[in-house]
């Protein structure tokens, strides 16, 4: 059980170190599958990404902060951010891949792989920031079909 | 860090840019302005080449999007190359493998 | 002008990420001539090997913090600790390299390694710990001679 | 992070130990043991390969120290093979270079 925290200004040439950080320390301890390594970098970039654009949104230079946190069989990484906040369950929907009008959204893609490449992911909004933690639990992936599931959250997301 | 961008003619009307390295919100705004020069300049069927990108995010996704709508609407295309399976997982996720025709070479989208 | 924070465990394994962290930051942003990062990178990691060392004399599992801060031109580090504390200018001095006793000595070669490294190293003791802050400036190295004087530094310290 | 330690059988008497990696406080003890494990076994005639080596500090060069220490008092060496200058320069710094014979080669280092 550790705790890692590292705090960027909000901008976006920082996130490569976060992925940098975040994959040494996965991939040092062990504590989740090679191959999720790659996921959780992917999904904690995302979510920097987005806090850094909350800030920028509202003129914040505020530091965001990335905290790792490491237990029994998981890792936890929160992305702290001091912006407007969100509703998750609130952000709209893409047309399905078949309709000619998906090429209209370039956006929006970010939340629905945050969510497909982790175990867990809670997205906290308060009168302060965002939170989103993310999770990953140790041992190897199950190997079942990824795909077609995570087709079906990005082209329904109908929660 | 830098993001490698190379631009080669494939045999017509074909050409080649071939992205290096990593791919994220800091440096796909450099992707996207190469795109747009390249049609700008009549360049209506774009190969690009993900085999050295070490990492894509949405962000480089929006903009390969981005690029293809451009192209499209030129009567064009814009196709890919990637084998990594790494990079092909993010396509996989978003469904956008159904949105672009993926090659494992260069050669293969130009015989396409 | 930016700051980057970072806060690990105050444990040997965590070094290798402040390494990480601090030559990916000096590289990425070119404050610092290139030949330098290495120098950089070596003084930071002795520094956490130090304020590591100084947790665990007092048994202390408090975070050991590394701040790095771009200015105009230099980049400065700064590493904390919670341990007891120091007075740099009392350590004990080596022999000679030429004396066989030198060999007695395996340790000591941290606080001359950071100071002959870097262009300035403070060392800040008080009540609650201790503060090393590190600065190089910006611009090519002079290519003076460095290694007579580092040998001087080291041999003598006599300061 | 692993530190890389493969011992060969050198032309007698020597035996050569090759680092890789990064040596520093988390990882020295491994190499410190390592050294005393050899001298356990009579090897008192050592080349400490540092070519493979990325990192260096205080705490390995204090590692090198003491199996130096400890083979001369076996009327044996330790010597070390190092063409790298970020590494030599450590050794340079602290004065060591006084202390230590340091080769541009394996070879080098068995034909002196
Ligand atoms: N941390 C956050 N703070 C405020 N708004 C957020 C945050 N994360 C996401 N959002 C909102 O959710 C939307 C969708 O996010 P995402 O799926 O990552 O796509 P994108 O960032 O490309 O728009 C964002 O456009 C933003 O409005
Ligand atoms: N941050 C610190 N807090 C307390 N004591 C320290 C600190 N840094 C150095 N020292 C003291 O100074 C001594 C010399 O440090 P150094 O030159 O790095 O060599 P070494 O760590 O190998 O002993 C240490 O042994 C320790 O007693």
């Amino acid at each position: 059980m550790y705790q890692f925290e590292l705090q960027i200004p909000p901008s976006p040439e920082y996130i490569a170190i976060v992925r940098l950080v975040v994959s040494s320390l996965a991939s040092a301890r062990r504590a989740v599958a090679d191959e999720r390594v790659d996921d959780l970098k992917l999904a904690v970039s995302e979510a920097c990404t987005n806090a850094i654009e909350a800030h920028a949104s509202v003129g914040s230079s505020e530091p965001v902060t990335i905290r790792v946190t490491e237990g029994d069989e998981r890792l936890e990484v929160e992305i702290t951010d001091r912006g407007p906040g969100f509703l998750p369950d609130a952000l709209p929907t893409h047309p399905p891949v078949t309709d000619p009008a998906r090429l209209n959204f370039e956006r929006g893609l970010g939340i629905p792989l945050i969510k497909t490449l982790v175990d867990a992911a809670e997205f906290l909004p308060s009168p302060e920031g965002t939170t989103v933690r993310i999770t990953l639990y140790g041992g190897p992936s199950d190997g079942g079909d990824e795909t077609s599931e995570i087709l079906r959250a990005v082209l329904a997301d109908d929660e | 860090m830098e993001l490698g961008l190379e631009v080669a003619e494939g045999p017509a009307p074909y050409t080649v840019l071939a992205v290096k390295g990593e791919v994220d919100v800091y440096t796909a705004p450099r992707l996207r302005e190469k795109l747009v020069e390249l049609v700008s300049q009549g360049k209506h069927q774009i190969i690009v080449d993900l085999e050295g990108v070490d990492f894509l995010d949405s962000t480089g996704l929006g903009v390969l999007v981005g690029g293809l709508k451009r192209l499209r609407s030129n009567d064009g295309d814009l196709s890919l190359v990637c084998t990594q399976s790494r990079i092909l997982k993010v396509f996989e996720i978003t469904g956008l493998t159904k949105v672009f025709s993926i090659y494992d070479s260069v050669d293969g989208a130009t015989a396409s």
